[in-house]
C-alpha cells in the first residue's frame, strides 16, 4: 500500500529556477464577465464563493467592532438600544449564514473535492452554479431586510418576541430560508460526487481526510437544513398573518420553536467546524511531512460527529423549562460528541511524532487551531455538564465558548486553508514573514478578546446586554482592546494576500513539497483539472522516500 | 482554596447551597482541564522542537497508532466526561425537584420589569424578599415574551415562559442584597430589566411578611396585579394589535418613564392621557380623547412642542372601532410610578 | 458503506424486474390498507386509534417505497439515505414528545395546576396574565 | 443541453437518441445512478421538511387532545378518503408510466402521465372545496378563528396545523404536477428510451413522496 512508485520519474526541477505560470489554466480560460458569471467550472465557482464569503466576513467584522465599541462603557456609548439590538442580530446572521456555513465547503470544498477525488468536476455542475446564485439571492434578501428596518431579535429569533416585534423580520426570515437552499444544494452535490466520481485507485479508505470531513458536513447540510427552512417559514407566517404555532397568546408553544430551531442549529455548528478539521488534517501532514496518525480513526470520527451531532441539540434548552429527563439524555450525548473531537486532537498531535515540522504561517495557524479547539472544546464539555450550564446559560461564557470554536477553530482553519492552498489556487506565493506576523497578531488578539469574556460569563454578565452593571466594565474594556488587535491582524492578511495575488513569487507545481493528491496538478490547474490520467497507487501524504514525487513538472 | 479559585475565576459570592455544589464541580473541571491541556500542549511543543525539519524533502517513517493507543484515546476522555456528566446531572435533578415544604413565590416577567407575588397576598415590583436558610420555590411566568430569572450569586437561572409556569428553587444562605438579571433577550430594555433579591434573617422575614399583610388588610381588596382585570380587555388588546400593525410603535414608545427619557420620534404614549401638553404654538391643551383622535386623523393640527411634523395621516386607514381601540390602549398605558402607590411593599431603586 | 460506481456494460442498464402486474397488485394492497385504516378508525378502541393508524400508514409507506419507488432492487446508498432520514425524524419526534411528557406539569399550557398551588391566585387553571386565545374560549376571561 | 427533438429523426425502435453524456461522466449507467442518488438525497430533505410539521402536530395533539377530537369530526371524511384514493391511483399511473418509459413506450407513458396530472388536479379541487367550507365557517387558524362548534381550548391551533400541513402538501402537489406535465411533454416528443428515462423517474419519485406524505396526513388529520 505504501510503495511510492510515481507515474513519471523526471528530474526534480532545480530549486530557484525561474518558474512561470502555465500558459492556459482555469483563470485565463475565457476572461469575459459572462464566462465567469455563467461558468460551470467548480474552480471558478469556488473563487466566486471566496469573494462572497470574504465580503460576509468583512461585514460581520465591522458589526462586531461596533458592538465592542458600544460595550466600552456600562452606559450608552455610541449607539442607542434599538440599533445595538439590530447590530448584534446583523453580526450573528451575516457571520453565520454568509460566512461560516458556506465558507470552507463553498470555497475549498468546491475547489479541491473534485481534484482530490481525481474527477473533472462535481456531479451536477449546473446545480453547483445555481447553489451560488441562490446563496447570493438569499444574502441579498437578508441584507435588504436587515437594512430596511432590520430584525432586532438576535440570530436565534426566539418566539414569541420575534413574532410580536414591530421590526419587519419577514424578509430576513425568507433570506435565511433561501440561503438554506444553497446549503442543501452544495451538500447534495458533494455527496453524489464522493459516491460516484472517485477516480480509479481512490477507494473509500484512500480518500484524503478533507474529503471525509466534507462528506460529514454535507450529510448534516442535507438532512438538517430543511428543518430551519420550515421554522423560518412558520415564524414569517406567524409574524405577518398571526397564526398560533409558536405564540402562546394563541395557544402555541415557544419551547417547540426552540426544539425545532436547535435541531438545525446545533448540527449547523458542526457544519462549520468539520471542514476546518478536514483542512487541518491535510495541512498538519503537509507541514510535518508525515502520514496522518490514525487515518481511519479521524475519518470515522468525522462521520461520528456528523451523526451524533443530530442528537445533542437539547443542551441549548437546559434552563428553558425542558424536562430533567431530556436534559440528562442530551447532556450524555453531547459528551459523546466531545469524545470524537478529543480523538481527533490526540491523533493530530500524534501526527507530529517523528515528523519534519517546518514552522510556516499555515503551521502557526494550525497551532492556533489546536489551542483554541482544545480550550473551546473543553469549555463546551463543561457547558454540557447540566448543573454548570444553569449558571452559564445565556451569559458571556457561552459567547466566549462558541467564539473560541467559531473564530478560533473555524477561522483558523479557513486561514490555514487560504495560506496552504493559495499557491495551488492562484499559482503565486504569499510573503512568508508577513504571514507569520499576522498569525501572531491574530492568535494574540483573539486571546485578548475572548478570555476576558469567559471571566465575564463567570461573573454573571448576561449576553446581548446594551448596558451592564459597573462591576463588568474592566473586563469589557480589555475585550474591546483585544478585538481591535484581532481586526488589525485581519487587515494585514487582506493586504498582503491581495498584493501576492498579482506579484507574489511564482509557486510552481508543489511549493510545499506536500504529498496530498491535490498537488499532482499544475498550479493554477487547467480547466479539466489534470494534465495526465489519474491513478493514485500511493495513499495521500506518504513521505517515506526522499525523492519528492510531487515536484515533477511536465507542462511548465 | 475555594476563595482563591473563586477570586481567580471572577465568580460572584456563593450565597446559596446550590452555588457551593456548582462551584466545587466547576473547580474540579477547571483543574482537570488545565492539567490535561497543559500536558497535550507541552508534548506538542516538544515535538515541534525535536522533530523540526532538518533537510529539505526530508523523509519520515510511516507511523500508525496501535490499537491500544486508540482505545485509550477513546476511553479516558469518555470516562472523565461521563463522570462530570453524572455529578452535574445529579445536582441538576436536585435543582429541578424543589422540597415540598418550600415557600412559593410567583415571579411575573413583564416587558422590562419583574413582579413578585407571595401566596399570602403581598406583592412587589423589582424586589424579592426571601428568608435565609429556608427553601424558596419560584413559580415563574411572563406576560408577553420570554424572560429569564438569573441570580448570579445563587447560580440559579430559569426562563420565564409566557402562558405557562416554570419552576426553580434555592436556599439562600448569606443574608444581603443580590442582583437579579434578565438573561433571555426580550427587547429594547432587556439590558435594564434588573431586579433585586433581599435575603433577610428568617425572623426578620416573618416580621416583614406580617406587616405587609397588615398593610394589605387596611386597603380594600388589593389585586396582585391590577391590569389583570381589564374591563375593556378585548378593546385594549385590539388597540395594541392595531398599534403594532399600523407601525405606531415605530415612533411612539409605550413603556414607562424610564424609557421615555430619551427623545423619540413621536411623543411617548405613557401617561399621555389627561396630561397637560404644550404645543409648538405656545398654547397648552389637555390630551383627551378628542386630541388623540384628531392627532391620528390630522396630525399637523396640534403639534407638541419639540417634535417635528413627520406623522402621516391615518384618515381612511383606521376604521372607527380601531381608532377607539387605539385610544383605549393609550389610556391603559399608565407608567408604574402612578400605579406604584397601590402596590404593597417598599420600592427600592434598582441597584445600578 | 456504499457501492462503488460499479460500471455495468455501458448503455445497457438492466430494466428493473417485475412487471405492470406487480404494480397493480401493490396498488390493490394499498387500497385494501386504506380501507382497513378507515375501518379501524370506526372501531371503539379508544386511545389505541393513534398507534393503529400510524402502524397501517407505515405499512402503506413501506409498500410505496419498495415497489413504486424501486427501492426493492436499488443501489445500497439510496436505501441508506431513506433509512437515515426517517431515523432522524423519529429522533426529533421522540425527544420533543419525551420533553412534553416529562416536563414540569405547569410548563405545559392548559394542564390544570397542581393542587397545592394557591387556587386563589390561579383559580381558572390558567396562569395569570396569559390572555386566552381570542374567541376560542367561550368561558371565562381573565379571573378573580 | 435541450436538443431540438424535431430536428432529429426517431431511431428504428421509435424513440430519440439520448442526449450527449456530460463530459465528466465516463458511462451512462453511472450518470443515471448519480442522478437517481441525488434525487433520493433531495427526497431526504423533503422528509425532514415535513418532519417539522408532524412534530408540531403531535405537540399540539398532546396539549389539546379534546380540541383535536372535536375538530377531526368536523372534517368531511368522504372528501378525505376520496383524496387518498385519487393520490394512490395517480401513484400507480406514474409507476406504470415509468414502467413503460423503461421499455421505450413513450406513447403509453404520455397518456398515463396525463391521467396522473388530472388526478392531481382533482385532488386540488377537492382540497379547494374543503378550504372553502372552512373559510365560510370561520374555522381558520390563529386570530381569524371563531368557530362556535369547537368548545375545547386550542381550537385555532388545530386549524393552524391543519392549514399549514395540507397547504404545504398542496404546494408540493402543484410542484409535482408541473414536473409531471413537463415530463409528459418530453414523453410526447418520444425522448425516453431504455437507456435514458431519468427525468421521468425523478418526477415519479417526487410524486410518490408527495403521496407518501398524504398517506401519513390522511389518518392523522381525518381519522384519529
Amino acid at each position: 500500500m505504501s510503495q511510492s512508485a510515481s507515474t513519471a520519474q523526471v528530474a526534480v526541477a532545480p530549486a530557484g529556477a525561474q518558474l512561470e505560470l502555465p500558459k492556459k489554466h482555469y483563470l485565463n480560460d475565457g476572461t469575459t464577465i459572462r464566462s465567469w458569471l455563467l461558468t460551470v467550472d467548480h474552480k471558478r465557482i469556488a473563487i466566486m464563493y471566496l469573494v462572497g464569503t470574504t465580503f460576509g466576513l468583512l461585514l460581520g467584522g465591522i458589526f462586531a467592532m461596533v458592538l465592542r465599541l458600544e460595550l466600552l462603557t456600562p452606559g450608552p456609548t455610541i449607539i442607542e438600544a434599538l440599533t445595538y439590538n439590530r447590530m448584534f442580530t446583523l453580526h450573528g446572521l451575516v457571520m453565520i449564514f454568509m460566512f461560516m456555513i458556506p465558507a470552507i465547503p463553498g470555497v475549498f470544498g468546491n475547489f479541491f473535492l473534485p481534484i482530490m477525488l481525481g474527477a473533472k468536476d462535481v456531479a451536477f455542475p449546473k446545480w453547483n452554479l445555481t447553489s451560488y446564485y441562490v446563496y447570493l439571492a438569499g444574502a441579498a434578501l437578508m441584507l435588504w431586510g436587515l437594512i430596511t428596518g432590520g430584525a432586532d431579535t438576535g440570530w436565534t429569533f426566539y418566539t414569541p418576541y420575534s413574532t410580536t416585534t414591530t421590526t419587519n423580520i419577514a424578509p430576513v426570515m425568507l433570506g435565511v430560508f433561501v440561503i438554506g437552499f444553497s446549503s442543501i444544494l452544495t451538500g447534495l452535490n458533494f455527496i453524489v460526487t464522493i459516491h460516484t466520481l472517485r477516480a480509479p485507485g481512490v477507494t473509500w479508505f484512500k480518500m484524503p481526510l478533507f474529503v471525509w470531513a466534507i462528506y460529514g458536513t454535507s450529510i448534516i447540510q442535507v438532512l438538517a437544513t430543511p428543518v430551519i427552512g420550515l421554522t423560518t417559514l412558520l415564524v414569517a407566517a406567524e409574524h405577518t398573518f398571526g397564526f398560533g404555532f409558536f405564540d402562546p397568546a394563541r395557544g402555541g408553544d415557544p419551547i417547540l420553536f426552540q426544539h425545532l430551531f436547535w435541531f438545525y442549529s446545533h448540527p449547523a455548528v458542526y457544519i462549520m467546524v468539520l471542514p476546518a478539521m478536514g483542512v487541518i488534517s491535510e495541512a498538519i501532514c503537509a507541514f510535518s511531512r508525515k502520514n496522518i496518525f490514525g487515518y481511519s480513526m479521524i475519518a470515522m470520527s468525522s462521520l461520528g460527529i456528523a451523526f451524533v451531532g443530530f442528537f445533542a441539540w437539547g443542551h441549548h434548552l437546559f434552563t428553558s423549562g425542558q424536562s430533567a429527563f431530556d436534559a440528562g439524555a442530551f447532556a450524555a450525548i453531547s459528551m459523546l460528541v466531545g469524545v470524537f473531537t478529543a480523538i481527533k486532537i490526540f491523533n493530530w498531535v500524534g501526527t507530529l511524532y517523528k515528523g519534519a515540522i517546518s514552522f510556516t504561517a499555515p503551521f502557526a495557524y494550525i497551532c492556533g487551531f489546536l489551542f483554541f479547539l482544545v480550550f473551546g472544546g473543553m469549555t463546551g464539555i463543561a457547558l454540557a455538564t447540566v448543573s454548570l450550564d444553569v449558571h452559564w446559560q445565556d451569559t458571556y461564557f457561552v459567547v466566549a465558548h462558541f467564539h473560541f470554536i467559531m473564530v478560533g477553530a473555524v477561522i483558523m482553519g479557513f486561514l490555514t486553508a487560504l495560506h496552504y492552498w493559495f499557491p495551488k489556487m492562484f499559482g503565486r506565493k504569499y510573503p512568508e514573514n508577513w504571514g507569520l506576523l499576522a498569525a501572531g497578531l491574530i492568535v494574540l488578539g483573539f486571546n485578548a478578546t475572548f478570555i476576558p469574556q469567559f471571566l465575564l460569563g463567570n461573573a454573571g454578565m448576561p449576553r446581548r446586554y446594551y448596558e451592564y452593571p459597573e462591576r463588568f466594565a474592566a473586563l469589557n474594556v480589555a475585550s474591546t482592546a483585544g478585538a481591535s488587535l484581532l481586526a488589525f491582524g485581519f487587515i494585514i492578511i487582506a493586504i498582503y494576500l491581495a498584493i501576492a495575488l498579482f506579484n507574489g513569487e511564482v509557486a510552481g507545481r508543489n511549493p510545499w513539497g506536500s504529498r496530498g493528491y491535490e498537488w499532482d496538478t499544475p498550479s493554477p490547474p487547467p480547466t479539466e483539472n489534470f494534465d495526465h490520467p489519474v491513478d493514485h497507487t500511493r495513499i495521500p501524504h506518504d513521505y517515506t522516500d526522499t525523492e519528492d514525487v510531487a515536484t515533477v513538472s511536465h507542462a511548465t | 482554596m475555594n476563595e482563591l479559585l473563586r477570586q481567580m475565576l471572577f465568580l460572584p459570592e456563593q450565597a446559596s447551597t446550590f452555588a457551593l455544589d456548582v462551584d466545587h464541580l466547576h473547580y474540579f473541571v477547571i483543574i482537570v482541564t488545565t492539567f490535561a491541556s497543559a500536558a497535550v500542549g507541552l508534548v506538542a511543543i516538544a515535538f515541534f522542537w525535536k522533530y523540526r525539519q532538518r533537510r529539505p524533502n526530508q523523509a519520515t517513517p510511516m507511523v500508525n497508532p496501535t490499537a491500544g493507543f486508540e482505545v485509550a484515546v477513546i476511553t479516558i476522555p469518555l470516562a472523565i466526561f461521563l463522570l462530570w456528566f453524572f455529578i452535574g446531572f445529579r445536582d441538576f435533578v436536585k435543582l429541578s425537584s424543589p422540597p415540598p415544604d418550600a415557600m412559593d413565590v410567583y415571579v411575573m416577567g413583564k416587558q422590562w420589569m419583574w413582579k413578585f407575588a407571595y401566596p399570602e397576598g403581598p406583592s412587589s415590583v423589582g424586589v424579592l424578599h426571601v428568608p435565609a436558610n429556608r427553601p424558596v420555590r419560584l413559580l415563574i411566568t411572563s406576560r408577553d415574551v420570554i424572560h429569564s430569572v438569573f441570580i448570579p450569586a445563587f447560580r440559579v437561572k430559569m426562563d420565564a415562559q409566557p402562558g405557562r409556569y416554570t419552576e426553580t428553587w434555592f436556599t439562600a444562605t448569606v443574608p444581603g442584597r443580590y442582583q437579579l438579571l434578565c438573561t433571555e433577550y426580550c427587547g429594547a430594555q432587556h439590558s435594564k430589566m434588573w431586579g433585586e433579591v433581599v435575603v433577610m434573617a428568617p425572623e426578620a422575614f416573618d416580621e416583614w411578611i406580617k406587616d405587609q399583610q397588615r398593610g394589605m388588610v387596611t386597603r380594600q381588596d388589593v389585586l396582585a396585579d391590577e391590569d389583570q382585570v381589564n374591563l375593556q380587555g378585548d378593546l385594549r388588546e385590539m388597540g395594541k394589535r392595531v398599534a403594532i400593525d399600523q407601525g405606531c410603535l415605530r415612533c411612539h414608545s409605550v413603556n414607562d418613564a424610564v424609557y421615555g427619557s430619551e427623545q423619540h420620534i413621536g411623543p411617548t404614549w405613557v401617561d399621555l392621557y389627561q396630561r397637560p401638553t404644550k404645543l409648538d404654538n405656545g398654547t397648552e391643551i389637555i390630551a383627551d380623547e378628542a386630541y388623540l383622535t384628531e392627532s391620528m386623523m390630522d396630525p399637523n393640527a396640534k403639534i407638541v412642542a419639540g417634535y417635528t411634523a413627520v406623522m402621516p395621516s391615518y384618515q381612511g386607514k383606521l376604521s372607527g372601532p380601531e381608532t377607539a381601540a387605539l385610544v383605549e390602549y393609550i389610556k391603559s398605558l399608565r407608567s408604574d410610578r402612578i400605579r406604584q402607590a397601590s402596590v404593597k411593599g417598599p420600592l427600592y431603586e434598582p441597584v445600578r | 458503506m456504499a457501492s462503488t460506481s460499479a460500471s455495468h456494460a455501458p448503455d445497457a442498464p438492466h430494466p428493473h424486474g417485475g412487471g405492470a402486474g406487480r404494480l397493480i397488485l401493490v396498488w390493490l394492497a394499498l387500497l385494501a390498507l386504506t380501507a382497513t385504516t378507515f375501518g379501524v378508525s370506526q372501531l371503539p378502541i379508544g386511545h389505541l386509534h393513534l398507534p393503529a393508524a400510524i402502524f397501517i400508514a407505515c405499512l402503506k409507506v413501506v409498500l410505496v417505497v419498495l415497489f413504486f419507488m424501486h427501492l426493492w432492487h436499488a443501489e445500497g446508498s439510496n436505501r441508506i439515505v431513506f433509512v437515515v432520514s426517517f431515523f432522524f425524524v423519529i429522533v426529533l419526534l421522540f425527544f420533543v414528545l419525551a420533553d412534553i411528557a416529562t416536563r414540569f406539569p405547569l410548563s405545559n399550557s392548559r394542564i390544570p395546576p397542581m393542587p397545592q398551588v394557591d387556587q386563589k391566585l390561579v383559580p381558572s387553571g390558567m396562569p395569570p396574565g396569559m390572555p386566552a386565545p381570542t374567541g376560542s374560549h367561550t368561558g371565562e376571561e381573565g379571573h378573580r | 443541453m435541450q436538443h431540438s427533438a424535431a430536428a432529429q429523426q426517431l431511431t428504428p425502435e421509435g424513440w430519440l437518441p439520448p442526449p450527449p453524456l456530460p463530459h465528466h461522466y465516463d458511462d451512462r449507467v453511472s450518470h443515471a445512478n448519480a442522478v437517481r442518488f441525488g434525487m433520493w438525497l433531495f427526497l431526504g430533505t423533503e422528509v425532514l421538511l415535513f418532519a417539522g410539521v408532524f412534530t408540531g402536530y403531535f405537540t399540539f395533539r398532546a396539549y389539546f387532545p379534546e380540541a383535536f377530537d372535536q375538530a377531526a369530526r368536523h372534517l368531511s371524511l368522504f372528501l378525505g378518503t376520496l383524496n387518498t384514493f385519487l393520490l394512490l391511483t395517480s401513484s400507480l399511473t406514474v409507476a406504470l408510466a415509468h414502467h413503460n418509459a423503461e421499455r421505450g413506450k413513450n406513447h403509453n407513458a404520455f397518456w398515463l402521465l396525463v391521467v396522473s396530472v388530472l388526478m392531481g388536479g382533482g385532488f386540488l379541487v377537492i382540497k379547494g372545496i374543503e378550504y372553502h367550507e372552512k373559510f365560510v365557517e370561520h374555522a381558520l387558524p390563529g386570530k381569524f378563528f371563531n368557530f362556535a362548534e369547537i368548545t375545547a381550548p386550542g381550537g385555532p391551533v388545530f386549524y393552524v396545523v391543519y392549514f399549514f400541513a395540507t397547504g404545504l402538501h398542496a404546494l408540493h402537489v402543484i410542484v409535482g404536477m408541473s414536473l409531471l406535465t413537463w415530463v409528459a411533454v418530453r414523453a410526447w416528443r418520444k425522448e425516453f428510451s431504455p437507456t435514458y428515462y431519468a427525468p421521468l423517474e425523478n418526477a415519479g419519485l417526487y410524486w410518490h413522496l408527495v403521496d407518501l406524505v398524504w398517506i401519513f396526513l390522511y389518518p392523522l388529520l381525518y381519522l384519529v
